[in-house]
């Protein structure tokens, strides 16, 4: 059943939420609105349904299997909502006096230390919005590093072609030139070439590792040892942690600057879309540059670090302090895992992930690096079924919808084609990774047998495949009733 | 074990097919001397228990003061209904919608708070969400200098009296481009429109312009506007999505309306919850939706025919154009853009109008009150929407920390952000704060005042 | 997609929740048990997502229109939820002193109170848990009336045939014999049969008014009279309540004794089957029967009145006071609905009924009363489709979900035949009324073109029509795990 | 209008197509003197902003002491998970599963519900709730008087050691069907065997057993069972489910084992809630299923024989049955038993056992720190589970008033229900009662002991 536009609920002059009062406002009528305000009109019955109904049309962690490359899309523990939503919490006015904040600051200085120990860095802030601000407050930092010496010409950032989009996108928000460089054929970056571009214009390299390929970079000593001797820092893009938690350490294999994706690793919902946090950390040589506010411990009372104690900080990042409501729910995460908890979750990321390749392989699928060992993903090439059915990665994508899992990441890493990206991480059970197995084995000997009714899929969703072409060439992104005429969306 | 299914059958079961013989051998690749042993420093493990009990010590340490702080973060009553819904699983547990057929809720809920926000600001199309308010200005920042086709400029002239903090952040964030803000003086609590004259506005991508300003007053939106497009430069304007019930919208300020708005939407549904998460919104023009940041969700058809919705306008993403994306913008805030459309549903039109009306009161009430206190009177004569600055015949501190022990949180200290203003306090109240709550104040604050005279 | 059992997720030695010890207890070998409990052993994930897969197979007043006749499906509160569970209140001990609890008894003091305006009784007692025990208490009541003034013989309770099942059960439990009365064609009781069997033997009679067939019994004042002058009382099955606050109190019609069904009229959700409240209300000469405890005020303070009080108390109905978390919900949706707002219930329950039942009639159903007005219900008589296609009431009501409705009640009350009791109540829109009439003339129209397509449906949901009959000839009761061998259930 | 969503319009429409002027007209079947004004006496309405404050003013009010009071009711952890899925909307807002095909949900739950409960008790078959622990056990009365073919007798006989108000409230619910509870006298806390010899076991339609009993004490379940059954009567066992993670279950008692077992469900995962919503469990041999009151769910197959669920053996119910009906009872408890369901799944038996041992532990710790105070014994020497009798040397009620006045509720009196026990405390601590909490308990009672001594 469709469920129709919330603006098609409503009727002129209702509400669902009763207000307390009908006054008029003091001010004059020239600065007030004078057109008609499009929100619905729609009773509380009807907004609750409507809402509800909608939830229902999603595929979610809590409903499916959900493995998304790139994005850990682990169990989201109830508990870690029930407790970051805890009145006072929700109460407290940013601004609010730190006496008024002493248990919220503690807790949040104690994450700060939980995730230097988990990162080997020195000092951390929690300031970035998500992984993507990470990376500009770590290239920022960076910046800020070389300026501070004098070094102001270095402005390239290079990034292997594998490199998730924000990595580039980055560089150049900060103003940085992107370099990019290949990756081998055995899914390590291409040294000669990094030797050949990394020099006194280098600022930095930006590393995921494991990399999007779902590959542990081994030569990760020694390109930090080339960057390092061309004067360039290192930049780590965390949102690979899951496969290394309590392994190795960033810190370690000679990274400066580091982003976590709190809601990758740490299981803050992805809710939709957002929101998320891309805490940031730094060894010793960054500190100064971090961006505030952070928290500080002095004398045993918890406050705020500002821009007049770090002269150097990058500034700010965001109006308060990022989003303190989804750093709650990550504490929550890492005190109840605590240390052996924290461990077996790369433990069982990766061992999830090997045996999921080793049985899609045995299933006869193609891995795209067969003599690799898994991180907390694989890679999957449907080149040779494209070739031989006309059946695509696309096709299996949402063919896997009617079978009741969500679609790995499809074509990206942009490198191999026809790619399926699959990360089950640690909170799935093998039962769910046999089902998903058998449901590729099946739709593998449909594209075969009966390869149109393959790519008709999906049948049991909402809708039938959507056309994008259409949404692109036509935009329509805001409802226009039928009286207010022509749309203009 | 915590979040992890796997029995002891499972293991050795899964270890063996991989062909394997412990956990540890599955980390081979990584150099023996990068191994560690664990990690050191991180303690044992809470049951569910323990770990709520120490929340809740925690929680009830930091109390429930009576909020009398605004500056850009608004304590007003959320409807049970907004976050019950918007925290069932399939909204809280999702991705990205990126498999759309399976993720039709996410996108029609975000289709209609595009057009929610379209009708709020008086613009044409809206982006998914951006992080939060001081955020999505210089995102518009941004979007200006690169739509602004007539001038090749990068500055961007900035009110004295926006957001301290949004232009902190967009100072940062415009750095590496080398875009610069350039101050606009104000007077009485509002822009000095005489110093215009000495200011081309051709000179500037942009000219920005928040209503209610961060001091609570409004500004002359209209001589702004017009003086802007006058030269050639587009007009992003910053408002209050609350203040947006009552207010003129930025598509109607002056002869054509500002190009751009943006925002704070943290006013429509979602907790104070120490600064976050919240969510910034943008808004524009249909002629430079090409320059948007961020996701965009546009209605199409499936094969049969039948509407549904997408993420639409993708090439101008990192995922797609990477270093040449207009942002690098990637997981946003779509659960807080979902309980905001949740929100704005549940009171429609008149309900937010109901509430900014109260706000407005309350504030009145709330500055006459102290204002009836020795040593109190209003900064400004310029009319305001629900948050009003306050001179003091002392420093400011040291009253809102008398105020602060008695658990009244009794506004914000502008002495840093405005030395200009002497001792100066930026007060708010809400539709929550009752005429009790009023008084309360008042008559706290006229002790203090009382006492250390 | 069929969810399994909770039990077929299960692996050995494996749990969701994580608790805290792993100590024996203290106690000899022999009183512990020895064989293995079957309860499921699935992850925390597992769990969560099972159920909320399980949840989304349900029709409910949050997802769907429900217009199920003598149920008062309306619109529950989101925010009735939230508060009664404020911590404090779920943590509260029932027997823990009453200085830790006078905001919990002060609410419920005040509930009893509104009540007592809201059906125009002299006292309140909020103990019994759902409508059927609001009906053991009152007979229990008119019973010890009856014994208290020596009057031991009666022990008839009258019933109109259109009564609710529980109503005649209730009596049984009570150590009556249940005498019926018919009704009359113009659906008021046949009041001829009432004078011939009211007499000496009368306990009382049980009455619903508007009764089950959605009408207001007319001679209310007749039958009050009646049975008073035989002697007996008069007991107010108070489901109905919904289609009279604020318009009629049943204190004024005669009624000595009343059950309110807080989880209708006063919007206590229905949770799948309960839990509910059945408050009961008396006039002043039952006040002394009143089941304990019920809160008073004494001298400012809030106590629980004891059997030691009101030695005449029928007792207690339940270990504590009754579905306390119940109750504060029903109290929260009647402070919101305030004075106004009460009266508005049955303004809008009944406009909504007699404007679907008009428009149901003009699309060519036949109404069972069409000269009498309803009340918050009517009835749709299906005799003549089914008739003349084959097509029943019980296919109508498939047929419904197929349209995303859920069905009315079917079948009750049991004097019209093929019969649909329906119930819109007052929170639905006009827009959800549409929309049902609609769907009931598509139906109609496929049960005279295609009615073997409507004895095929309901075709959209999780399950086809179920084998009820299998059901009872074949109990499968309790899950057997495939090794534990036959099945016993 | 607070959840009426009629528009004027709406209004205006509908009542003409009714064919009435006004809304008064509808009720025009009431006779006139019978119609009221109003609702006078019930003030103005709240907004959902007011009443949330009220009620959290008064939830702050009532507090959060620190409970050592078990007596049929218990303070377990309940994880977020339990109440977050059962009161998502579909379950919350459903009705009764009359309409199977779309009250799956609902429906395998209490299957799978009734398959944990047989188990926990050991016994076959489990009906869908009822009410609570007390009326379940006046239920069960009725259910083996009307089960009980070898004689045909209408007492019950109960041990004093049973719960006080379960006794009453089968009392009550018994009355009516001239139904008597006899009285097993106790003797240390636990039924006086001695007592069994002037017995005739053919005299009673049913023994009742609860173990542990309302001290807290394990019974003899295996001797009171076995001489049930040799007299022909039917054993009802009352446990408690959390001990019945540890404790030889009910089907397991004696040779044959109890024929019903009932009780409280309140400690899987219910919260204190000031009594209730909690559910009664009721559970017997399949031999005696039709006898049993209250909804019961069976798995069949739809017409494609496909497994489903559905509401079965309804002809014992009274909406078939009417008059003859195996009880009255109609709404349940679902939403309850829905949320135990997740309860146990989440725990599992391993979760189970070690939350059940923790209150043996918790509780054996509590009574050795308080019996090491002046003037404090055990009353018995019988083994506990979570729930010990202890002794003072002077009345109860000053002790728990003061200990009250500090934050403690210290247990629960026992001088009124049995003062043949003199001045006699109930204590109970569950898992949620630290090491720390025991000592301030200890610590607080120890000043009150001495400062009144
Ligand atoms: C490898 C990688 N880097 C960076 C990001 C960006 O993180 P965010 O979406 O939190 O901005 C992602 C997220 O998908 C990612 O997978
Ligand atoms: C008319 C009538 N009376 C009594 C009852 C019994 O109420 P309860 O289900 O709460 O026991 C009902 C409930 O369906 C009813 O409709």
């Amino acid at each position: 059943m469709t469920e129709p536009l919330i603006f098609e609920y409503s009727s002129a002059s209702r509400q669902g939420f009763v207000a307390d009062s009908d006054a008029r406002p003091n001010l004059l009528a020239e600065v007030l609105r004078t057109d008609e305000l499009m929100l619905p009109s729609a009773s509380e019955l009807e907004v609750v349904r409507h809402y509800t109904r909608l939830s229902q049309q999603n595929f979610s962690i809590d409903t499916q299997f959900y493995p998304l490359g790139s994005c850990t899309m682990k169990y989201n523990p109830r508990v870690c909502n029930r407790l970051a939503m805890l009145p006072q919490f929700l109460g407290r006015h940013p601004l609010g006096p730190v006496e008024h904040g002493q248990g919220y600051l503690q807790t949040m200085f104690e994450l700060q230390e939980m995730l230097q120990v988990a990162t080997g860095m020195a000092a951390v802030s929690l300031t970035p919005m998500a992984g993507a601000q990470g990376e500009f407050a770590g290239v920022a930092m960076i910046r800020a590093y070389h300026e501070s010496r004098g070094d102001e010409a270095r402005n390239q950032i290079i990034v292997p072609d594998a490199a998730h989009g924000t990595n580039p996108a980055t560089a150049t928000m900060c103003g940085c030139e992107v370099v990019e460089i290949p990756t081998r054929e055995d899914g390590d970056l291409d040294i000669d070439r990094l030797r050949a571009v990394a020099g006194s214009n280098t600022a930095g390299i930006m590393l995921t590792n494991p990399s999007t390929l779902g590959l542990f970079e081994r030569q990760i000593e020694e390109i930090a040892a080339i960057i390092h001797a061309a004067g360039g820092l290192l930049y780590y893009d965390g949102a690979n942690l899951n496969a290394i938690l309590g392994k190795t350490l960033p810190g370690d294999m000679g990274f400066d600057v580091i982003h976590m994706n709190l809601h990758k690793t740490f299981s803050t919902p992805h809710g939709g879309g957002g929101p998320g946090s891309g805490a940031v950390g730094v060894t010793e040589r960054l500190k100064p540059f971090l961006p505030v506010p952070f928290v500080q411990k002095v004398d045993g009372r918890y406050t705020w670090a500002t821009e007049e104690q770090y002269p150097q900080s990058i500034g700010r990042l965001s109006a308060f302090m990022g989003n303190a409501g989804v750093l709650l729910r990550a504490y929550v995460y890492m005190r109840m895992l605590g240390r052996t908890g924290m461990e077996r979750v790369s433990d069982f990321a990766v061992l999830n992930a090997n045996y999921l390749m080793v049985c899609l392989r045995e299933a006869g699928f193609e891995v795209a690096f067969p003599e690799r060992r898994a991180s907390h993903e694989f890679i999957v090439s449907l080149k040779q079924i494209a070739r031989e059915t006309g059946v695509t990665a696309m096709d299996f994508a949402k063919a896997l919808l009617d079978y009741g899992f969500h679609a790995p990441t499809t074509y990206f890493p942009l490198l191999v084609p026809e790619c399926l990206l699959i990360e089950p991480t640690e909170s799935e059970s093998r039962r769910s990774l046999d089902g998903f197995v058998a449901a590729m084995a099946k739709i593998r000997d449909a594209a075969y047998s009966d390869p149109d009714t393959v790519k008709q899929a999906p049948l049991t969703m909402p809708v039938r495949r959507l056309d994008d072409v259409h949404a692109a060439k036509q935009p329509d992104l805001v409802w226009q009733s039928a009286e207010s005429g022509q749309r203009k969306g | 074990m915590p979040f992890v299914p796997h029995t002891e059958s499972d293991i050795s079961t899964m270890l063996s097919r991989v062909g394997v013989a412990a956990l540890g051998e599955l980390f081979d690749e990584i150099p023996a001397g990068l191994r560690i042993k664990g990690l050191e420093g991180i303690g044992p493990a809470l049951s569910e228990a323990e770990i709520t009990q120490l929340m809740q010590m925690r929680a009830r340490h930091d109390g429930e003061p009576l909020c009398f702080i605004g500056a850009g973060a608004y304590d007003h009553y959320v409807p049970a209904a907004v976050w019950d819904i918007a925290t069932r699983g399939e909204f809280y547990s999702a991705y990205t919608p990126y498999q759309a057929e399976a993720s039709q809720g996410t996108l029609q809920v975000i289709y209609e708070f595009q057009t929610m926000l379209a009708s709020l600001t008086g613009l044409e199309v809206s982006n998914a969400s951006l992080y939060d308010g001081a955020t999505a200005f210089a995102e518009a920042c941004l979007m200006a200098v690169r739509a602004n086709r007539k001038n090749r400029s990068r500055n961007i002239l900035v009110p004295r009296t926006l957001s301290p903090a949004y232009r902190e952040v967009a100072r940062v964030m415009l750095k590496g481009q080398r875009i610069e803000l350039v101050e606009l003086p104000m007077r009485d609590g509002i822009s000095d429109l005489k110093t215009l004259d000495n200011l081309s506005a051709g000179d500037f991508a942009a000219v920005a312009i928040q209503n209610p300003n961060f001091l609570g007053s409004l500004d002359h939106v209209d001589v702004l506007t017009d003086w802007a497009h006058s030269g050639g430069a587009l007009v992003i304007g910053v408002a209050n999505p609350m203040a947006l019930a009552l207010l003129k919208p930025p598509g109607q300020w002056g002869a054509a309306g500002a190009d751009i708005a943006c925002g704070e939407g943290q006013p429509m549904g979602i907790p104070m919850s120490s600064g976050g998460p919240y969510f910034g919104f943008l808004v524009c023009r249909q002629a430079v939706i090409r320059q948007m940041p961020g996701r965009i969700v546009g209605r199409t058809v499936d094969l049969e025919g039948k509407p549904g919705f997408t993420l639409t306008l993708q090439a101008r993403e990192q995922h797609i154009r990477r270093s040449r994306a207009t942002s690098n913008i990637c997981t946003n805030q779509g659960l807080v853009a979902t309980a905001a459309t949740i929100y704005m549903s549940l009171l429609g039109a008149p309900g937010l109008r109901s509430v900014a009306t109260s706000c407005n009161a309350n504030t009145s009430a709330l500055v006459e009150a102290l204002i009836a206190l020795p040593g109190v009177t209003r900064s400004f004569a310029a009319p305001f929407f629900h948050e009003a600055v306050l001179a003091f015949d002392r420093p400011v501190a040291g009253v809102l920390d008398a105020l602060s022990s008695n658990g009244i949180l009794g506004g914000y200290d502008l002495s840093a952000d405005y030395p200009e203003l002497g001792n100066a306090l930026l007060v708010c109240a809400t539709e929550m704060r009752s005429a009790a709550d009023i008084s309360a104040y008042a008559d706290t604050a006229r002790e203090i005042l009382g006492a250390a005279a």
